[in-house]
């Protein structure tokens, strides 16, 4: 598999190989989440698309396209311009046992829609003891690096996580934006389903017709392993983290590992502190902002259960603590190849391993 | 504002995507709040008695339930004294099928419908967010956050249409709740779906301390439809047999698929907001003796009386029908609810997560060791005794 | 649905808060849009002259900067072909201190109301989220979020009229923004505060690639301001008489303190959504073609060649007029913004935060490890050459 | 000056004194912030007040008592009940020159104004380069412990703390009630102030008509100065900490610092780090959720920048990751003086204090 940006990703050592004798040819993310979509909706008929633009254009970002045209407006469904009252009739068509997958147009335009979120939608099944479960998708465009002007390239992971009742899922790989789109859609929970922007026209190899299976909602997978330090990651950094985690084999000699969340919530705790009490280091790398943000609760909870592993304190990589710039200095603000190596050159190299050091103090 | 034909003029096609759409002159509400009682309408007997039955052992409900609040056995109750009319109606308008979507306010119309009382109040007694379930009783959870639960009901309605089933959902909301833009939102989705859906506005002339005149300009809350394109109805609230009457009818021309309605009930809040507040900060005592005058249960009564199909007796009846009800409420209410603290994570998720069996775990060891602390407590304080 | 007295019928007060309130009727808005153009009105020859020249340089404004984002100097433009004669309307109903707010499509009524274009642009450009100073102006950002700059358009309004100022504020939106909760929430304040607002809404058929009909059921858009108790009007948004007409109207009403109105514009959008847009995927081209047919540029020459306003030699100084206009934009255009990363920072905050302040330094210190790079490799490519 | 937990609270070392001869009586949060407000408006004829129930009523709580009477419907307005509406206004009213300080009536009635918190008043400022300032405070009574019943008890600081360009701020004390929300509404970077909801009828000694000066914000304060850890928190958990901190003397011998953040946004990260630089160990308390709630970027930062300083990982104690409980069960989800101590002890009092650690790794 070829990322976007042509670093060569694995599913890694928990990744399930694809089925023998099938081609595999290049395929966009986004046609792999539209075959997703596609795949739902004729596999279970309780399975609904609405939104904005999402019939016949096919959504702004084509991840709709030819849906309502094969399923026809009932199932695949423009709705007036109104995200609360998208989310908000999710809802009830939830409560009716129907299984809306929605889309917000861009990251900050489901900001309207937060109420009925918050308030309703992570918190329903819970407010029922379990009557009323919500398998509700929320799908996202999320990111930057597109050259959009403002309120398009937010990255609001970070509201959707301190919100309990909500999985926060998103894909890196052609193959987890089918796979994981389809195990959100399955899922009986509400999920915020986050597609990085810029990775929508990567490429990777991949069979369409007989698509590899790929873990569950909630596991971690090491996309590189090495032995020097972790980068933890997610969605649309972990290219940059691999091209980074290159770079610094071959320039530093440092082996990098690269650790790519899949979903923030669940939080597969396991195989991250696994990985950094192995390397004794870690860096945390996304492109939303960094107080606060995701990489916060990432940074705190593996420097708490690594504490007595790590060489050097936790660094996040991230962006600035600044509303999302203008497309002409978009590329300042985006975490690059350059400023994930200088955060590893600064992890305390000096000192040496020692792997028994937790016993010594 | 039309322009007549001068010298000069010369003929111009309309805009192209110009079609005169919907007439709006069938969508507007009456000029006065539709009535029944006192007009001599032809009523049926029956369903005026019925609603008679209904009204006493609201209002008792409304009055036992306030009375425990003040016992400290509800954390809260916003009462619906005086609007027992709409509430009752909304209940009775509905059938087996359908979907009630309640306010916080709306405890009554849940209980009218026939839910457990107890489990109803389970929100405002404070043992859980929601005690029954919605899909069994088709009473969604009474919802706070005001006109939030309007989409769930265009929502609900449009899926049961969807799946070809025969379902109307009403949704109740106040006054105050028709500012907030999911009120907008909802009622433009169900008219452009069409859905099966009753909106009621209970205008009771307050939000809290806010009266109508500080929430709107409209010549009236029913002329918000025409802007929606659903035929908006305006009803005196406190007349039992109108509210019943206009709701069974929105009710079945839902049904029909003929979309929804907006109805707004006229009437008032004769209790404060909730036992917290303080209505006399924001309204003169004369206002509310006035709408005393006006009362959903004394015009009932007084119907039946003309109508001869009540006396004495028949209302010493109805009052003891609704304190043996009372009574039942009291007594289930005064005894402690079952906790169970494992329930704070058992239903965030399908499944708990490893970070919620941890802290799961971590609330089992404090409970257990502040148990061991009470009983080594305790045993010391017995011999100290 | 009045019910008739009857035998058993008594006398019943009305509900004592019921009090008839303000008469629907005059805020109906008029079953046809309203037209000026080609009715043979008496007007003004300046006024229509003017309209005129301000349209063949808007259409000409919106060719242009539809070029240049071709050519990859701007990221995007929503052009507003089609919709010259409500944009410039816009702009010239307000005086000097009245504020427009308009949205991302209405660049061009700032343009008209004679911002800089490429400040105008900046933020489709790229190079920052805004490029005037609105207090200077009195024009605020463009705006992105539908519908959100309607409630701060009311607020500014109620701000100007608290502290005593003749100021009239225009808000822009769309038909798809109606449908948002701001929209609703905006409209409901600025009648319950009787701000100086006017809310102008282009129906330009679509919203992205929904049509009209999938975003509402309402008899006309105007049709919505009766919910809020001010007048609707409905308009033929390419007569830019009639929308300078009845834009001009409101305004001054609004002045008077008469309260806010709501404008329909029923126009046509020309263009795709965006320059991103492929609006083939979802209208007929027949559709577009008729709607050409009554394009405002070209209704206004008709009825300045009808009322002897206009010769052959007129129209070709106007479009030479719009050609400098283009070419003096192109020039400027086609020259690369003065970018200065430290901006990023300055204006988070009144003062800089100590990690704004890290950060700042951060890139600083990257930037400059970056340039040294770049001087090292062309010191080196320069060997190798 | 006592808390309402009666606990004594300092002002700590940076503290400014009362002014000398001013009567010092008990006064509670809901009267000092009424104080606040009467007094911002008494002072500048730009700050405006307006939200739902402000007027007459005085505010659920009574926290504008009395102001509409004194200052007139139009500079305390009742308003349309819509929360977005309110902070939609309130941003053009800011265009306009006006101060418009709103209440939010409760925390999680905050959410339907989201977009225009996220999309407007944080980015106004940036978006105009500076030309359109937004010095509006949105006053949010937060948290739990009031037997509030379903959305009357969230915490929702994480949110504000994700959104660059808003300040928040929070007080615990009745002198910093009056005068962190006289700083914000003073200042010109817009601030959420949040209030916490259980400490309304907290009292302390303070004198109305010549209320001590605060500092800043933007400054975090040593409430009781410590050796043995610090425990960083703020707003309704200060209470909590300051009765552990008496417990832990009492019955255990560890002297623990108490850190009162006072503002979120901007983070005092000096006084913070310097604490815990000094004592080698950390917890922070809030009763927010602890998953990605502003626990996380307290930790994680403290956790960076204390790094050779720490003798044992940083932790947090915090309400669990669920929606907030119902009245009858919330005591076992706020944090309590039992957990914080818990938390301390596990703290590897068994490792010994080397300040020279740093250099020796
Ligand atoms: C979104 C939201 N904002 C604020 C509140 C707080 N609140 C609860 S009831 C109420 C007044 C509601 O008035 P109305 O809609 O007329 O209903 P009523 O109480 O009169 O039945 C308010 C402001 C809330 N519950 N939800
Ligand atoms: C809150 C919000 N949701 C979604 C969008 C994405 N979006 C941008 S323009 C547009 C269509 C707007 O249609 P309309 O209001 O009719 O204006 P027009 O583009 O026709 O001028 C959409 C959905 C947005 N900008 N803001
Ligand atoms: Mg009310
Ligand atoms: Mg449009």
């Amino acid at each position: 598999m070829s990322t976007a940006t042509g670093t060569s990703v694995g599913t890694g050592e928990a990744g399930a190989q694809p089925p023998r004798g099938t081609a595999r040819k290049p395929a966009t993310m986004a046609q792999a989440l539209n075959r997703a979509l596609r795949d739902a909706l004729a596999e279970d008929a309780d399975v609904h698309i609405f939104g904005e633009d999402v019939g016949a254009l096919g959504g702004v970002f084509r991840v709709t396209d030819g849906l309502a045209a094969e399923f026809g407006e009932k199932r695949v469904t423009d709705t007036p311009l109104a995200e609360a009252g998208i989310l908000g009739t999710a809802v009830g068509m939830a409560m009716y046992g129907l299984r809306p997958v929605v889309e917000m147009q861009f990251d900050a335009f489901a900001y309207p829609g937060f109420e009925q979120l918050i308030s309703h939608i992570s918190r329903m099944r819970n407010r029922t003891r379990g009557a009323l479960p919500m398998p509700i998708t929320v799908r996202v465009p999320y990111g930057g690096g597109i050259g959009g002007v403002e309120h398009h390239s937010d990255s609001s992971e970070a509201y959707y996580m301190a919100t309990p009742g909500l999985h926060v899922v998103t894909p890196a790989t052609v193959a987890d934006a089918y796979g994981l789109l389809r195990h959100s859609i399955a899922s009986d929970d509400p999920v915020i389903f986050l597609e990085p922007k810029r990775l929508y026209w990567g490429k990777d190899d991949w069979s369409a017709d007989r698509p590899e299976a790929v873990p569950e909602v909630g596991r971690a997978l090491v996309r590189r392993p090495g032995t020097s330090a972790t980068l933890i990651t997610y969605g649309p950094s972990l290219p940059v983290c691999l091209e980074a985690a290159e770079a610094a084999a071959r320039d530093e000699g440092w082996d990098l590992e690269v650790v790519d969340l899949r979903s923030l919530v669940p939080f597969d705790e396991e195989t991250v502190v696994a990985s950094v009490r192995r390397t004794g280091r870690a860096v945390v790398v996304h492109e939303s902002t960094g107080f606060a943000g995701p990489g916060a609760e990432l940074a705190a909870r593996v420097s708490e259960r690594c504490f007595h592993h790590l060489e050097a304190p936790v660094l996040r990589v991230s962006g600035f603590d600044i509303p999302y710039p203008p497309p002409m200095l978009e590329r300042h603000h985006l975490p690059d190849v350059d400023r994930v190596l200088d955060a590893v050159s600064r992890l305390q190299w000096e000192s040496e391993w020692r792997s028994d050091r937790g016993e010594v103090r | 504002m039309t322009v007549l034909e001068q010298s000069g003029a010369y003929h111009l096609a309309p805009p192209p995507a110009w079609r005169p759409r919907r007439d709006a002159a069938p969508l507007l509400p009456d000029r006065e709040p539709y009535r029944l009682l006192g007009t001599g309408a032809e009523l049926d007997d029956d369903l005026l008695r019925e609603l008679y039955g209904q009204l006493v052992r609201g209002r008792r409900f409304n009055e036992q339930a306030t009375a425990l609040t003040k016992q400290g056995r509800l954390a809260v109750y916003p009462s619906s004294t005086g609007q027992e009319a709409a509430e009752v109606a909304a209940a009775l308008a509905l059938r087996e099928q359908d979907w009630l979507f309640p306010s916080y306010r709306d405890t009554l119309a849940a209980v009218a419908r026939g839910l457990d009382p107890v489990a109803v109040l389970s929100l405002l007694r404070g043992d859980w967010h929601s005690g029954y379930d919605p899909r069994e009783t088709r009473v969604a959870p009474l919802s706070t956050p005001l006109a939030t639960q309007l989409p769930h009901a265009v929502g609900l309605a449009h899926a049961a249409r969807l799946k070809g089933d025969d379902v109307v959902a009403l949704a109740m909301v106040g006054d105050g709740g028709t500012s907030e833009g999911d009120f907008h939102e909802a009622l433009n989705f169900a008219a452009v779906w069409q859905a099966p859906v009753v909106f009621l506005v209970q205008n009771n002339g307050f939000a809290i301390s806010v009266p109508l005149a500080k929430q709107t300009a409209a010549p009236t809350l029913a002329h918000k439809a025409v802007g929606y394109g659903m035929p908006g109805r305006l009803v005196d609230g406190n007349d039992a047999a109108a509210m019943h009457h206009v709701l069974t009818d929105s009710v079945e021309r839902a049904r029909r698929g003929e979309g929804p309605s907006l109805i707004e009930a006229v009437t008032y809040r004769v209790e404060a907001h909730t036992n917290a507040d303080d209505a006399t900060r924001y309204r003169d005592a004369a206002e509310v003796t006035a709408w005393r005058e006006h009362d959903p249960v004394n015009l009932m009564e007084r119907e039946l009386r003309t109508r001869k199909l009540l006396d004495d007796a028949g209302v010493r009846e109805a009052a003891e029908a609704a304190e043996h009800m009372a009574r039942g409420l009291r007594e289930r209410m005064n005894q402690d609810p079952d906790l169970n603290p494992a329930d704070l994570f058992d239903h965030v998720f399908a499944k708990r997560t490893t970070q919620l069996q941890q802290q799961a775990d971590q609330l089992r060891a404090e409970l257990a060791a502040s148990e061991a602390e009470h009983v080594r407590q305790d045993g010391k304080t017995g011999e100290d005794a």
